[in-house]
């Protein structure tokens, strides 16, 4: 339905595009192919993460299968960083200068995406829709050949803020946060937040290292500090960490855990599903794992798409039903450009996505953009563990 | 014939490793060999140490963050030139080399090996750390500029950088190569296989390894910087201690106690990684672990001491 | 005060951790003088299968026994298959294969078992904390456990026959063999050995830091940390060492450094002891005279 | 040469490491019972003979052990079948203590060691005063006392002595050698001893061998081959 009015609404645009005779010399693109680079860890210590990539080439694998984009196949070209920044700049530059992509798709890491951020901007090529919460992938003004696409954890942390100051005012706040971008980025969003009044309401601040086994001792700390609230960023391993030790330790407070560690399979059983009662988080994807989710139409769509595409991967991983939406997010945006993929315009359709649905996504939450907005989602709901699923309460808020 | 070889070879290498690339590589290859000319002066770093002193470090992504960050930081903050961060790098990485040598030297054998790779794992949260965050940008890390070519000179700035770096690669190379086939190399040697003998003979052990460490480090440091000002980054996760063993694998592949090892090792390092990614993305991981034990089996001593064995039996036909 | 008990109890169960790694890796050392840096994932690729067998309906101690079994085997043919062909290679080649396998393992395994982090059950139950709620159950159970490899370990190595043979083997492997040692066979054997330690570390820390392929990353550093501390040739020195390490960290780092920097304040920390006593606390300074 | 005679018969002996030949085709044998001496100037292979008895270098050649051949078999196993050979520079376990060496040397042999302990510390009775003490700490003396010790642990039918003398005091050399001899007349062991010092060595031992350059240049009695002229102006320097 929506897709329609899309359609219709871009027939203007295509048709602009027809005139344009640059169109046909694009790098990248040809009559009959698009060519997508992506970089992503497959190797290392982050090779977790190498699943979004297994589900990006999936989806575009059936998009293929159905006849392509306008008759044109996507050729997605992904490869290996290891996580490291150089190997990422070195990999880019062979999808860009080598391979000529199109565009980069999905690239994953805060400091991988900083180490190409001006390359990508210098060269106007497109750098679509990367795999990372960091505030700054939405700079038209800085950096307009940059999209990000998932609700940045800024925003997450001021949302937090808030809902801390309506409801629980006054009390003694914690936060525990991983010492790297990614962490950092909660402490500043609350401090944006909260402004002069941070460390009022915040007593307590403690970091751990990804490379620590345990966090029990930061745990216990902050027990000690009296907190009545805890907000935690903190990856899945760490949360379930941090959730179980609290109880174990008899300590309850109103904790705030950072979505990235959301999902049921990943960090509420590990840590006990009876422990993480009345963990709150915000969410905006459907957690594969959460029963509410059990016969969902979207993410049976996911589900069916699994079955055919990735039958091996474990539908517990929340990464490829990331995957699956951003890669969806990708498709929308060729199939507006039409016949014109050229850089410019494929930037320019980027910014100009009119609320596409996800099935991904929760009911609510879509994904848009303006030519002055390059955060695609902006929506997430508060959500609080009941023990057997998430109950969503309070309204959808938007970030906007 | 073969005296003609070996002095006249490293020249012609030299020659073609300037030349050929600026004919025929694409600037994504000058990158690639950019990276290749840095990693080869750390890996020959940490070679002096450990291939030639018999000190094992896993830790030398230290010193390399350390070359790396004091560029950036020069670069970005006091606009200083690229070349003229060099000396500045190469002289903070001895000293710091040194200073750990000086504890280092107490520490035998798999004691030093595990300390320096404790230290490796450190490095990250020391970067990003609150006191010096001012300077590093702390979690950030540093963007800098890449640096053109001067005085018009008809070249891109890729090939411009991988000049430069073949230049001063080049430069330490040759340092190192006489360092080690002098005096001080053979003193290095004799402390790694006859430390009694050695200081019977008037070696000052003590001052030896923690001069080799400091040189080490300073080898190490400047092909950081080297690597900083090619990728124009710098974060604390770009040195975690994957780099490390990165640079460990690198020596023991192209071969310990060889000034042309390191060249091969760091092809290894920069290459078979994107090979083992061509082969499987489902675990490149598992593809590059098989290269490197089959490495391992096919020249136990590295490569250099393989193709060593080939030359001497070419030559004895 | 009483949370600085909670404090350095919560080291204690985290040095436990350590403890019992450390004692895998100073079995492998004292068996062969190499520190296998795969070590750690070998033992998380033993806590998968022991999972598998748990989850296909095998009761916890009978899986427990399989893997460990299964673990000692496969750790033997390591060294058979791998190892051994490269006795007479550089020292450096042998750590060039360990850095080999830490990868292989860690990707296959991801492979495999996929990166989902996945709880793994404790023997010893859940059920509220004791000791006044300063340990939890498992954290009681598995410090237990591992102080009976470490006892059995010791003994093993000071009382038997063979134990007293591999430490020979590793130490002077001519002189061995001139006595009738089996070298060879005692190489294969603490392989083995430290295989199955590891198996037996591996599910005693994965009901704590949860079983993912990168579960040992982490652990292992600090594991290598306590037997440097506690000496390398020295299992109750490893033990003791894990522990300090775990008590150090987290006292250290709740009031000390705070938590950036705990884990160089403990490096720090080893560095001035090993200075001072470059075998560790509990290791023997070779005195020899020539 | 005949097994009644000869422990250890070996016959067209070649031996050396990689490409190097070091033994080029030697015939000897070790008399039962008592001490046969290998003689000969630093590099002529006497070191390679006894490592080449013991397996731990390639041969080609035969080594017959008491009328059966060993060579191709393990140096293990070559213990196992009652051979101790003391290698050049004692091949003492430094690490470990005196008691724990002693233990080693008894490996193959199961069962108490603690009785043939006694037995040691009656010949060397500094052991026993030093049986915890960490082996690398002892006195080249007592670590030679030691590695004697250690062999005959394993009650060996040959025993392979190489260079007891080496590095010693002459005060210290005359003591072990002294012991040596009352363990012979003890322990009915057979003994091959390797020596610099041909003037020691003929005098306890009952045949011996002269070796140069990888070759046997002379064989006899010890009392014959000290009386020879050549031999007393090389190697006994009087």
């Amino acid at each position: 339905m929506k897709r329609r009015t899309v359609l219709t609404g871009l027939g203007g645009i295509a048709a602009s595009a027809m005139v344009r005779p640059a169109a046909a010399a694009t790098v990248g693109v040809t009559k009959t192919e698009i060519k997508i680079g992506n970089t992503i860890p497959y190797s290392g210590n982050a090779s977790s993460y190498g699943v979004i990539g297994k589900a990006d080439a999936a989806y575009f694998q059936m998009i293929n299968d159905q006849g392509g984009i306008n008759g044109r196949k996507i050729n997605f070209i992904t490869l290996d960083d290891g996580y490291a920044p150089a190997k990422t700049v070195e990999q880019v530059r062979r999808l860009v200068e080598q391979d000529e992509v199109a565009l980069l798709f999905n690239s994953l890491g805060t400091a991988n995406n900083t180490a190409i951020h001006k390359y990508m901007n210098t060269k106007k090529v497109p750098q679509l829709f990367v795999s990372t919460g960091a505030d700054k992938w939405g700079d038209p003004k800085g950096f307009p050949w940059t999209m990000g696409w998932q609700p940045s954890y800024r925003t997450e942390a001021q949302i937090y803020a808030k809902a801390i100051l309506e409801n629980y005012a006054g009390k003694k706040c914690a936060l525990i946060y991983q010492n790297d971008d990614f962490g950092k980025d909660y402490l500043g969003g609350l401090q944006d937040a909260l402004g002069k009044d941070f460390e009022k309401h915040f007593t307590k601040l403690i970091t751990y290292e990804a490379t620590d086994p345990t966090v029990d001792s930061q745990v216990v700390a902050l027990k000690d500090s009296g907190a009545e609230v805890m907000v935690s960023a903190a990856i899945p391993k760490f949360s379930a960490q941090i959730i179980r030790k609290a109880y174990d330790i008899g300590w309850k407070p109103v904790h705030y855990m950072s979505n990235v560690s959301a999902s049921v399979g990943a960090t509420i059983n590990p840590a006990g599903p009876e422990k993480a009662v009345g963990v709150i988080t915000s969410a905006y994807q459907k957690d594969p794992t959460d029963p509410e989710w059990a016969n969902d139409p979207g993410m049976n769509e996911w589900r069916a798409f699994m079955k055919k595409y990735i039958p091996d991967g474990d539908l517990a991983d929340g990464g490829y039903s990331f995957g699956f939406g951003v890669s969806m997010t990708m498709v929308q945006v060729l199939k507006q450009c039409g016949d014109d993929l050229s850089r410019e315009n494929i930037m320019k359709q980027a910014a100009n996505i009119k609320r596409l649905d996800v099935p991904v996504l929760l009911p609510g939450v879509y994904v848009s953009t303006t030519p002055d907005n390059f955060h695609p989602i902006r929506q997430m709901q508060l959500t609080r563990w009941t023990g057997k699923t998430y109950e969503r309460f309070g309204k959808v808020i938007d970030a906007t | 014939m073969h005296a003609h070889i070996t002095r006249f070879g490293p020249l012609l290498f030299i020659v073609l490793a300037a030349v050929l690339p600026l004919a025929f590589a694409s600037g994504y290859q000058l990158f690639q060999l950019t990276l290749v000319v840095a990693y080869a002066l750390s890996v020959l770093g940490l070679n002096l140490v450990t291939g030639y002193n018999g000190q094992v470090s896993l830790g030398h992504g230290a010193f390399y963050a350390v070359g790396a960050y004091v560029t950036a930081i020069m670069m970005d903050r006091w606009d200083v030139p690229y070349w003229a961060t060099l000396p500045v790098s190469a002289v903070v990485c001895a000293v710091f080399g040194f200073l750990l040598g000086m504890p280092a030297l107490r520490l035998g054998g798999v004691y030093l090996a595990l300390t320096t790779f404790a230290l490796a794992v450190a490095v990250p949260q020391l970067l990003k750390y609150k006191l010096i965050d001012g300077w590093t940008g702390g979690v950030q890390g540093i963007t800098i500029i890449k640096p053109d070519a001067p005085y018009d000179l008809p070249l891109t700035s890729d090939q411009w950088v991988y000049l430069f770096s073949l230049a001063v690669g080049v430069l330490m190379f040759a340092l190192a190569s006489n360092l080690v086939h002098g005096r001080i190399g053979r003193a290095m040697v004799a402390i790694r296989d006859q430390p009694i003998a050695a200081e019977a003979m008037g070696i000052d052990i003590a001052r030896f390894k923690t001069l080799t460490f400091a040189t080490s480090a300073m080898f190490t440091g400047i092909g950081g910087s080297l690597a900083a000002i090619a990728v124009q980054f710098v974060s604390p996760d770009s040195f975690t201690v994957a780099l490390s063993v990165t640079f460990f694998v690198g020596m023991v592949i192209g071969g310990a106690a060889s000034i042309w090892g390191a060249v091969f090792g760091a092809l290894f390092i920069e290459f078979v990684p994107n090979i083992a990614d061509h082969l499987s993305k489902a675990a490149p991981g598992a593809i590059y672990g098989v290269i490197l034990i089959a490495f391992m089996f096919l020249a136990p001593g590295g490569i250099a001491s393989l193709l060593r064995r080939w030359f001497a039996r070419l030559a004895v036909k | 005060m009483d949370a600085f008990l909670h404090q350095l109890f919560s080291g204690i169960a985290t040095g436990g951790i350590y403890a019992s790694v450390a004692l895998a890796l100073v079995m492998i050392y004292q068996a062969t003088h190499h520190v296998n840096f795969a070590q750690g994932e070998m033992a998380m690729l033993s806590t998968y299968v022991a999972l598998t067998l748990i989850q296909a309906g095998v009761p916890y101690w009978i899986a427990f026994v399989l893997t460990v079994g299964a673990s000692m085997i496969v750790g033997i043919g390591i060294q058979w298959l791998v190892l051994r062909p490269l006795e007479k290679a550089p020292v450096l080649a042998s750590v060039g294969v360990f850095i080999g396998m830490l990868l292989m393992f860690n990707s296959v395994a991801g492979w495999i078992f996929s990166y989902t982090l996945k709880p793994f059950p404790s023997p010893f139950g859940e059920g509220p904390p004791m000791l006044n709620g300063l340990f939890s159950r498992h954290e009681l159970g598995s410090t237990g456990v591992t102080l009976l490899v470490l006892t059995a370990v010791w003994a093993f190595f000071r009382f038997t026959r063979l134990g007293l043979a591999m430490r020979a083997a590793a130490f002077n492997p001519i002189s061995s063999r001139l006595v009738g040692v089996p070298v060879a066979k005692m190489l294969a054997l603490g392989w083995g050995l430290a295989a199955g330690i590891g198996a037996v570390a591996g599910m005693m820390v994965a009901p704590v830091v949860f079983l993912d392929p990168n579960m040992m990353a982490g652990v292992l550093l600090y594991a290598f940390a306590g037997a440097l501390l506690g000496g390398i040739t020295n299992p109750l020195g490893a033990v003791v060492g894990g522990l300090l390490v775990g008590v150090i960290e987290n006292l250290g780092g709740a009031y000390v450094v705070g938590t950036e920097l705990k884990l160089s304040m403990a490096l720090v920390i080893i560095v001035v002891v090993l200075v001072v006593k470059p075998s560790g606390l509990f290791g023997k300074t070779l005195a020899s005279r020539v | 040469m005949d097994t009644e005679n000869f422990l250890l018969q070996v016959k067209s002996l070649h031996a050396g490491y990689g490409p190097t030949r070091v033994l080029h085709g030697l015939d000897f044998g070790v008399v039962r019972g008592g001490v046969t001496a290998l003689l000969g100037a630093n590099g002529a292979g006497k070191t390679t003979t006894l490592r080449a008895i013991s397996g731990m270098v390639r041969i080609s050649g035969e080594i017959l052990f008491d009328g059966t051949p060993i060579s191709g078999l393990a140096t293990e196993a070559i213990a196992a079948r009652g051979v101790a050979h003391v290698p050049d520079g004692r091949g003492t376990f430094m690490e470990l203590s005196v008691e724990e060496n002693l233990r080693l040397g008894a490996y193959t042999k199961r069962g108490d060691p603690r009785p043939d302990m006694e037995r040691m510390f009656g010949y060397f009775p500094k052991l026993k005063q030093r049986f915890r003490q960490q082996a690398g700490t002892l006195s080249g003396g007592e670590q030679q006392m030691l590695a004697i010790a250690r062999a005959l642990m394993l009650h060996p039918r040959l025993l392979l002595l190489d260079e007891p003398s080496f590095g010693l005091a002459p005060l210290i050399v005359r003591e072990i050698f002294a012991i040596m001899r009352q363990i012979i007349a003890a322990e009915g062991t057979s003994i091959l001893v390797v020596e610099q010092n041909a003037s020691l060595a003929l005098a306890i031992a009952e045949r011996a061998y002269l070796l140069e350059t990888g070759r046997i240049v002379m064989s006899g009695l010890a009392a014959d081959i000290r009386k020879d002229e050549a031999v007393r102006r090389s190697y006994l320097g009087y």
